[in-house]
């Protein structure tokens, strides 16, 4: 009995042909969608809902009010009214359509881009700036229209993507017809957490929607460097999901695929997974300097795609915008946006000792002396 | 089950489990191997036949995805009850109990929150294999919105678990392996549960405070015994919740003996022993007869089985240390 | 503008026709590959390796020696002499064939269930022996031929995958012809563990075969409720890296599969993904009764697909083997068993103090104390 | 850069770590966004030009792979220098240093070891968003044969990094974000490091020890300060190594003004001050004239920028205990 075979062995050629032996067991596609062109022009016959003034002319609405406050939002953390603040410039359409197509009843567990998403489910804006001004009571989505079973920001990347597997199997576990819509970005699909979370939402064939907003960016990192898959959206065949890429920058392609996912999983179907192409026109947020890992050149032939002004161009083609509705438009968005800030720098500070009042259901008795000892430190402090 | 029969810990966690599932239609249970297996060390046998397979989750092998679903069942209004099979495997949800279960409700001000339990058999002393004998509560009561309770016997096992399962936010509850199947006790299943956040005095005394939880106990209760015989009157308090820690108990114990041995099985390096002693050095500085001890697991990996003896506290060295708390007077 | 589209919204149907819009961006398949049939006849061609008897007869060796140490390692824990032992009994092809394709420069990164495969490479019965009997110097690889640079089993599960990333990328930094090997179950591609693993060697396109040793269980989890993926294999495609399925009872089509994966990463091709499908006849440990999860009829259906009885009775087809050389291979296997359980046995306790002998390359200063403190409760209580 | 002008606590970083990858071919530099972009805090800055894309390594997303990745490098003898983008995303990273980077060499007996080091920013006050504060310091002191590390001035970040690099063991380095680039001072390139596992007297006094570490030490001198001001003689510590711990400097100290406040920014319970206070209940008792006194962050979620400052210990918090301290005499 030989005591190393592999000694011997390594020398050795391996059989080439394999024909014979071996036969096709699995076969996948991933599939790319885009209904408007690059001037808004149809490439094709648009889904029943594209010929619906109302929805187009809104979802058209929010991308604008979102670009407004975006803009409104790095000014303020420019003159120092606000903290770090990530934009979203350039994504509009993605976001727009995730939240447009949700039902009401669904519930979103997004990062920190989904700011357009998230004001279209009735947080308010002047919640979004108090969470990035430093206020924890910016996610407390207080507001008359609050979704109010919407997960929080998730800033550590694609940690809430198991979130959505735990609130989908609640949803089926009571039978009801909801959706877990789950947000993740380029950077995300290397995190075992999304992975974990798609083989288990598949394994119990829960109603999540995955959406991987790629905007080609996590950072400095360009999407190639994040994986050598070749789409992001073959990641759901790991889990055996269907994935599919749509053009995220073309508002018709994000909704009919989110509208398809979402009836799909609402009647059982289970989850699915939207890889949208779209591009991060901004810095990565106020703190970062993106010209250090990427061209002008770069931005600027993504710039040349903004969705915004494709929808644009698409209504004006089918009659349903005009240059007097878009200047009665950024009045409007612009008017609530100020009115928005005016609230939020209005808002009244918090008691320092209020760091305790969430932290348990009720603060436990070992802990009410720290309580005190805040309040009596701020006293003193105030006093002298 | 017997209701007045005597049962073990492992037991007692069972009928807790069963219990609320039954009492709680929002109650699940989830982990690897917890349903078809009844769990790898029993803990939750014959759940999955009386309540299903939709509430008696068998999950794929990711722990991340267990603490993490778990998040989003219990923002949901459901109270999952994760098992963790091992607590040498409970480090990749310690991202989603630290940055998520422990901070729903603080990050949504209340709107959300998040009552949710992770079980994990915990501890030396089975001749288990690497990675099997871990003791590594100080990472979890470190973590502020997070309650630790480590049960020590069967009666305190059912009323915490259950305490535990009711309570509103998140629970890591441990159990100690060791004593798993090592004593029996009647466990009558009132559905009362026990307090949690305070600490359980399971002898008085006056000469001398032994502070413990879990399995070690059981040497600390030995020791007790032992210094009784030499005419040494030990007092031996459960801490059964680590954090929030009950004080009020050990401080209380220690302006009485004036002399405390703390001891865990856990490394000592930042220990949960040290908050404890830290405690004594600052509000019961003034009460002390003798420096606080510790006696701890040693601060280096615990050893596989043939070694593991001599890494865990044993009666000798808290009766060393007690003596040395005497002696100093 | 409308507050919220979402309400207006949900009861409209999407578009159904996709097929202008859509374009296939990409495609995979998994392929399956059986060499020797149930009764080891060739179902094709076989590779020219496997015209080498001396080869086959080698790995045909290591399987029946496997098998014995195997069923000895289980005798010793049913009479206290080991602790917990994990049987690779029925995945003997697979392992042999792992541990016997790499070269000696390679290195394994296995689970606890690679017995053969680590035996193969030179790590000595005795030391898997102290392993499981509850002493870590049966990691230390000490013998002869140890393949020093091995890592030691992995028992969190998957939690080596990484670990293969870092030494390949070792490998070609140093431009060295050398391949990780990183072995996992069925179970562990739950785990993002491994799933960042694969994105990673892909990234850096570095020499690692990942093989998932699918056998059917994860201690009670039976496969398919592991994953809803078809196949494990083609976890791979979310790594953007080629996967592929084998026979894992066919020694042959393992080693093939191998031989291919690993020259492909030394030739600079890349990581690669073998899924070899077999069963786990034993128990999952000795600690575990697989009676509580699957049936009987189960175990027998995959007991006749044995793959040492398959590799004999290809052997015998071939005229390499005969009843005589089994016999004196029994013999020579049970007697080397025998030798290494009596060196296991005999060796000498290790001084409990040594617990701090490798926590770090020098004990620091400050944990000196603790170190005596325990030899002098050794000493205390020897002497009582 | 210029060898003898003023620099930062990150500039000295940076320089210690180009030094390094300059000295020893086996140093790589990993982690998001250190390459191209050179770091989110310019840590990394110009490493990538230097030492080129196989050295200095940007990684995908994936906290588990970098520091798995890391212990499969550091194993095969290369010296990994791994950067964790902020404190709060090291948690996933924590099952690989807890369960393999602290074991490899104990439990190969020697054959392998993993001398890794994880670089992380950490603490609060810098006005960042959600999860960019921690100082969880506790989670990793607690692993038995991990080395952690917290540099407090540019000259200290320099040497103890260097050190921390040729260290044959892992070390997780924490740097506090807010002195970042507080403070500046020359820091000769000189490639000399400093000792680990030792503390540093920043400042010597007579009458009470304050003890700290990172960038809490800054509040602390200002209180040393404030103290001098009344007559008080304070000796201030830098701990900078957390784990394994140098008591004797502390004992010294203690046995010399016979009273002490632990200053650390981490939460209180369980916080690595709960281990010197616990040595001081113990081995440093009969020394004590007064309660050991700790001024840590609270047992709650650090807050998010508004309150932050309320959460962090004050130079006013120190004062206060520092003279409870020296009116309980
Ligand atoms: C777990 C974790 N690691 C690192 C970070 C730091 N970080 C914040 S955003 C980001 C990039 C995210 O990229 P992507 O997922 O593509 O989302 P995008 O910012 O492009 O919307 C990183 C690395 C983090 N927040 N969480
Ligand atoms: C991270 C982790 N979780 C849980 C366990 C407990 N455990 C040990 S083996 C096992 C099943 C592993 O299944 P698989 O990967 O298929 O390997 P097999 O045992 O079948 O060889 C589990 C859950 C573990 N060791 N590590
Ligand atoms: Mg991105
Ligand atoms: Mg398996």
């Amino acid at each position: 009995m030989k005591a190393k075979p592999m000694d011997t062995l390594t020398a050795r050629r391996t059989g080439q042909d394999r024909t014979v032996a071996s036969e096709r067991v699995a076969q996948f596609e991933i599939r790319y969608t885009q209904f408007l062109d690059e001037e808004g022009r149809p490439r094709c016959e648009l889904p029943p809902f594209a010929h619906d003034p109302e929805l187009l002319v809104s979802l058209y609405e929010h991308m604008v009010l979102n670009r407004l406050f975006d803009r409104k939002a790095v000014a303020l953390q420019r003159t120092g009214q606000l903290g770090t603040y990530p934009s979203s410039l350039g994504q509009e359409a993605t976001a727009v359509a995730i939240g447009a197509a949700m039902a009401r009843e669904d519930v979103l567990l997004g990062t920190y881009r989904e700011t357009a998403a998230m004001l279209i489910r009735g947080v308010e804006m002047r919640e979004i700036l108090l969470y990035w001004g430093g206020d924890e009571r910016g996610m407390a989505y207080a507001g008359p229209r609050a979704p109010k079973e919407d997960f929080p920001i998730s800033v550590p990347i694609a940690t809430h993507a198991p979130h959505a597997v735990g609130v989908a199997y609640a949803f089926k576990l009571r039978k009801e017809p909801r959706v877990a819509v789950c947000v993740v970005g380029d950077g995300a699909t290397s995190k075992g957490d999304f992975y974990e979370a798609m083989n288990g939402a598949a394994v119990w064939r829960l109603p999540v929607v995955f959406v991987i907003v790629n905007n080609g960016w996590a950072i400095s990192m360009p999407r190639h460097a994040q994986s050598a898959a070749a789409t992001l959206a073959q990641k759901a065949i790991a889990a055996g999901i269907e994935g599919e890429q749509v053009d995220g920058n073309d508002t018709i392609a994000v909704y009919d695929a989110m509208r398809r996912a979402l009836d799909k999983a609402r009647a059982g179907g289970g989850p699915h997974v939207i890889e949208a192409l779209t591009y991060r026109l901004s810095d990565h947020t106020t703190a970062d300097d993106a010209r250090r890992y990427r061209s002008a050149e770069d931005v600027e032939r993504h710039a040349a795609l903004d969705p915004v002004k494709r929808l644009r161009a698409h209504l004006v083609q089918q009659g349903m915008w005009s240059a007097a509705k878009e200047e009665a438009l950024h009045a409007e968005c612009g008017a609530r946006v100020e009115q928005a800030v005016r609230e939020y720098l209005a808002t009244p500070a918090r008691e320092p000792a209020s760091m305790f009042d969430h932290l348990f259901a009720e603060l436990p008795e070992a802990l009410r002396w720290q309580r005190e000892e805040l309040s009596a430190v701020e006293r003193e402090t105030n006093d002298e | 089950m017997n209701d007045t029969a005597e049962i073990t810990l492992v037991e007692a966690v069972n009928r807790a489990l069963a219990h609320e599932l039954a009492a709680d239609p929002s109650v699940v249970v989830l982990g690897e191997d917890v349903g078809v297996c009844g769990g790898v060390f029993r803990a939750t046998a014959g759940l999955l036949e009386r309540f299903g397979p939709e509430r008696v989750i068998d999950t794929p092998l990711s722990e991340v995805l267990i603490a993490g679903m778990s998040v989003g069942l219990a923002a949901q209004g459901m109270r999952p009850v994760a098992e963790i099979q091992f607590m040498g495997f409970i480090y990749p949800a310690l991202d989603q109990l630290l940055n998520h279960a422990s901070r729903l409700r603080n990050r949504t001000r209340g709107r959300l929150s998040c009552p949710m339990v992770v079980r994990a058999p915990m501890g030396a002393g089975i001749h288990a294999p690497e990675h099997h004998s871990e003791s590594t509560e100080t990472l979890f009561a470190h973590i502020p919105g997070l309650r630790v309770v480590i049960p020590s016997s069967p009666a305190r096992a059912y009323g915490l678990l259950l305490a535990a399962i009711r309570d509103p936010d998140p629970v890591v509850f441990l159990e100690p392996t060791r004593i798993y199947r090592l004593v029996k006790e009647a466990v009558p299943d009132t559905g009362e549960a026990l307090p949690l956040d305070v600490c359980f005095v399971l002898r008085s005394g006056s000469d001398v405070t032994l502070v413990s939880w879990g399995a070690a106990l059981r040497e600390t209760l030995a020791a007790a015994d032992a210094l009784a015989a030499e005419g040494v009157s030990a007092e031996v308090i459960d801490v059964a919740t680590l954090a929030p820690l009950d004080m009020t108990t050990i401080l209380e114990s220690v302006a009485k003996t004036g002399r405390c041995v703390i001891v865990h099985e856990a490394a000592r390096h930042v220990g949960v022993g040290a908050e404890i002693a830290a405690r004594l050095a600052d509000e019961g500085l003034l009460t002390l007869f003798a420096p606080v001890k510790r006696v701890t697991g040693y601060d280096t990996v615990v050893p596989l089985a043939k070694l593991e003896q001599h890494y865990m506290p044993s009666t000798e060295r808290i009766l060393r240390a007690a003596r040395a708390t005497l002696e100093a007077a």
